[in-house]
């Protein structure tokens, strides 16, 4: 196993240490694992807490900022936090006007959430509301499984519900809102390569020179199906095309377009995907309004990429315009 | 042994889970790298290592501190799916078992509140591939043992072979929560990592509370 | 090879589409392969060009924006790009006040952008100026030999002059800064995988799972010794001892650190080594007054990192604080 | 063949080496390997290729516009350390050349020029593991044999084996200029890139302009 890291049990601890050393403007809790805003509680704003198993970076502590997260609880790799982080998360950034979990669709996350907002809610007054995001159309969605997982859709919730917040809007507006860009987004990924967990060792699978997996999700769980390497403009086809075929996003005022890296893959390839994903686009009459390009929610060391696309409306892009300044996102005054 | 558990005993069996899923570590987190995310090995080991140091720490007093003890420290350290799930089925373990000795119907029922805890949090049913395939089956087991008046040895035995068994029809499952049901079609195949660790929950209470081996 | 690409040899030109589509704030010159700022040239400004080889995004294309580059020329994947390409982006970013080359200490670049600085002075009155960036303590310095690379401190040098030039500095105080950055700063890199240049199909060099390279370029060129694989705290010893034992860092107003990704390496490792970059600097009495975390000057895939240490004063400071808006460095008004 | 070079037997002897250098495109780019950038190979295969469509498309009047041509298509082509070195030996060559049929004393003096052009831009001494250590023999052995009278096709022999022995002798030098400069002991023991496609620019020369084998 390649890795810049010492123990691999104390990868998370470690990379927290430079997350502090690297950001002076972020307060960090070492004990319970927590990236907060150096500010935090914003008084009368909604807090936003998020948060998940660790190998995603910069998702979450790289939105942890203002005009997005107020605070990210990180796990182990790969393995929701537990609920005490939430608590604590909820309790630094509540500042009177109630806390906005954003959790993305694994069983894991969503039961040590929901015990932390059950903990929050037996233990103070703090009213929270959770968001589930479950954008992820490689997986069929049904009443009987786990449904779809949470996947690029995530940061752009954590941007646009966190510029909302920024604004002093309410709870319910925010957590509305959030639900309405998961509601509005779609994504679909794919990897070259598979990703080798720290305490594993080893690659979660063998993946063969000549074949990728189609349907990834951010935990290198294997794809859908394993077809054939193809060229970049048949691979956009292969994500862009599932994506068209849940959610009709032509019309209207277009899409934001967010091509995302999964780690082990450089920015120019993820620009050369792009190129191919705005051509697959453009043939099928979707219009980009904004775009964003770059390795925002990876999966450890796994090469490959996600295509997600969320509809667009005023209010929408206004918000995702809006300033904001974290680590990983950072724009406007 | 004697045919009531009391704490001690308790406590052998919650060691010796830590024994196994730290002997079984690696396969344990192989099985989840095929269906899963390759750290249920990594996360059981994590959870019940805090679980003995917690013992180490503060022995409890009775079987309910002890369950409960264990149910905390799996939900405060283990994260995840298994975390909140095998933390409840100690809680619920807890909250059935009361401060005497526990007899075998007591520990039967105490089981099957555990059970359906993790129902009630997971919402997982009988054949969805998870921990509840061999989970169910044990608790059936356990209190068909009781119905026929076994020994507290004879019905573990009869529950950890009935785990046993659960964890094997995983294999040919289709997957429908957890992470596993993402592969869809791809996860038939492959044996459940959840089912495989509570199936070494069920060997080690042979081990520990039955005074033999796993049979 | 595993990779996002169509036709290897298409490799730069499709992803100069990919950038052209994903940043309309840029203009994109496909026919000469030059990223321009969109509103180049600046009347009155300094014109800022760099460029180089692709295989290292963002640098330089990435860099282009107000308050950096002016324009960028990409070369093929590790190979300088032509004069006529210098020569088509001074022009086009010539607003009255001279031109600065920024230039890495690669024999082709050196040759290419002298070329090209000939041809400009010969046709046109616009007055070129060079700086040649060669920071890389790995290599030994000679009269006689090519001298040391030019790495992680030309992104620190595009950014400082950037913020020169935006303020309406005259040419020769920009590159006098320039020439201030290069000479106060000094890097170190390291990989633990090679790289496969597209247009080759193979990894340029075979590294056994335990071995890693010690004092690598950014152009998968073997680096000055192979050593076994250590963690990341003794990683990052190996890397800041050359770079303290070069120049006196201690003391004044502390340093820049930059820690950069080659490309494979993904944040979480990078922040994790930060932390012990950072130890290791405390260690050594090096205080920190800045500090720059991300894979900004990749090596194509490498999975790797390098160590910039840059010696700041007041000036320095307020000029790397000073805003800044490209698809790669973003920040202030 | 007649004992001078016209455009039409110079722009042979660019074609057969932009054939040596498809042939041995993978070859050049594995010594890149290395101890460079992997790219010698695709580096002068795509500017030997716009050289040879420059030629087709417009067929140069005369020696001097020929070689003009072929440098100036590798400087705007190529990049990196072999399109302006290249480069600027053809154009040396050129001003050298003139614009009538090159004998075997002029092309001898056409190809020193381009040598000290190289070293003007590059700067390298021979020794420092360059193409200069090809170049510079194949030089000398073309003056040998003018001084000694030798036929063109002699010569050409005579200085494509000096070439190859040149390039050769890299193999055990230690880099001192190019990117193999910053391996610094480890680059000895290879076999230098740059001298090695200069070899077959002479070997070449054999084949067209001498109309005999290379050997
Ligand atoms: N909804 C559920 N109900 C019951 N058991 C479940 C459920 N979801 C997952 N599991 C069990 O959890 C196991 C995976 O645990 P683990 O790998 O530790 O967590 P994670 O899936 O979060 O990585 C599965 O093998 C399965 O047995
Ligand atoms: N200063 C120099 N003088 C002469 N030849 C040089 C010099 N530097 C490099 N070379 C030659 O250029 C070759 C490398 O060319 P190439 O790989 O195409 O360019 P780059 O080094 O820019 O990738 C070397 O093998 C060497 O022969
Ligand atoms: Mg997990
Ligand atoms: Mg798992
Ligand atoms: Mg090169
Ligand atoms: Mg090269």
């Amino acid at each position: 196993m390649k890795k810049l890291i010492n123990d691999p049990s104390d990868v998370v601890s470690d990379a927290l240490r430079g997350i502090a050393a690297a950001h002076p403007e972020l307060r960090v809790d070492h004990e319970n694992r927590i990236v907060f805003r150096g500010d935090a509680p914003v008084q009368g704003k909604v807090g936003l807490v998020s948060g998940g198993g660790s190998g995603h970076e910069p998702m979450h502590g790289g939105f942890v900022g203002a005009g997005m997260l107020d605070a990210a609880c990180a796990g182990e790799v790969f393995t929701s936090p537990v609920p005490d982080q939430m608590v604590a998360a909820s309790k630094g950034v509540d500042g009177g006007a109630g806390v906005l979990h954003i959790v993305k669709n694994y069983t894991g996350d969503v039961m040590n959430f929901e015990m932390a907002a059950e903990m929050v809610a037996a233990e103070s007054g703090t009213e929270v509301i959770s968001v589930v995001t479950d954008d992820d159309v490689a997986v069929q969605d049904s009443l009987y499984t786990a449904g779809r997982r949470g996947v690029g859709v995530t940061v752009l919730v954590e941007k646009i519900a966190g510029a909302a917040a920024e604004q002093g809007r309410p709870l319910t507006q925010v957590a509305d809102l959030a639900r309405k860009v998961n509601a509005q987004g779609r994504s679909m990924g794919m990897a070259l390569t598979s990703c080798t967990v720290p305490a594993a060792g080893k690659p979660t699978f063998d993946l063969p020179d000549d074949q990728m997996e189609i349907g990834v999700g951010i935990h290198g769980e294997p794809g859908r199906r394993r077809v054939p390497l193809a060229p970049a403009r048949e691979i956009a086809e292969m994500l862009v095309e599932p994506v068209l075929g849940d959610l009709d996003f032509t019309g209207g005022d277009g899409v934001l377009v967010f091509l995302n890296g999964l780690g082990g893959t450089p920015l120019l390839e993820l620009y050369l995907m792009f190129a191919d994903v705005a051509a697959a686009l453009e043939k099928s009459g979707v219009r980009i309004a904004r775009s964003l390009v770059g390795s925002y929610m990876t999966s450890l060391d796994m090469a490959g990429c996600s295509v997600t696309l969320l509809k667009v409306d005023d209010e929408l892009l206004g918000l995702w315009d809006a300033p904001v300044r974290t680590p990983g996102l950072r724009w406007g005054t | 042994m004697a045919e009531g558990l009391d704490v001690t005993a308790l406590g052998a069996w919650v060691r010796e889970f830590a024994r196994l899923i730290a002997d079984h570590q690696d396969e344990l987190t192989r099985l989840d790298a095929a269906i899963g995310d390759a750290d249920h090995g990594t996360n059981m080991h994590r959870g019940m290592s805090a679980v003995v140091a917690a013992l180490d720490g503060t022995p409890p007093a009775d079987p309910a501190a002890l369950l409960k003890q264990v149910g905390m420290t799996l939900i405060s350290k283990v994260g995840g799916a298994s975390g909140p799930l095998y933390g409840t089925l100690f809680l619920r373990m807890a909250g059935a078992a009361g401060t005497g000795e526990m007899d075998a119907a007591t520990y039967a029922r105490a089981l099957r509140a555990g059970l359906d805890g993790v129902v009630a949090r997971g919402k997982a049913e009988p054949g969805d591939k998870t921990m509840v395939d061999a989970l169910g089956p044990a608790c059936d087991a356990l209190d068909a043992g009781v119905a026929a008046d076994e020994s507290l040895a004879e019905a573990l035995r009869r529950s950890a072979a009935a785990a046993r068994q659960g964890r094997d029809t995983t294999v040919p499952m289709l997957a429908r929560k957890g992470r596993a049901s993402y592969l869809g079609e791809r996860s038939i195949g492959h044996q459940d990592p959840g089912a495989t660790s509570t199936a070494l929950l069920l060997d080690a209470a042979v081990t520990a509370l039955a005074g033999g081996d796993e049979g």
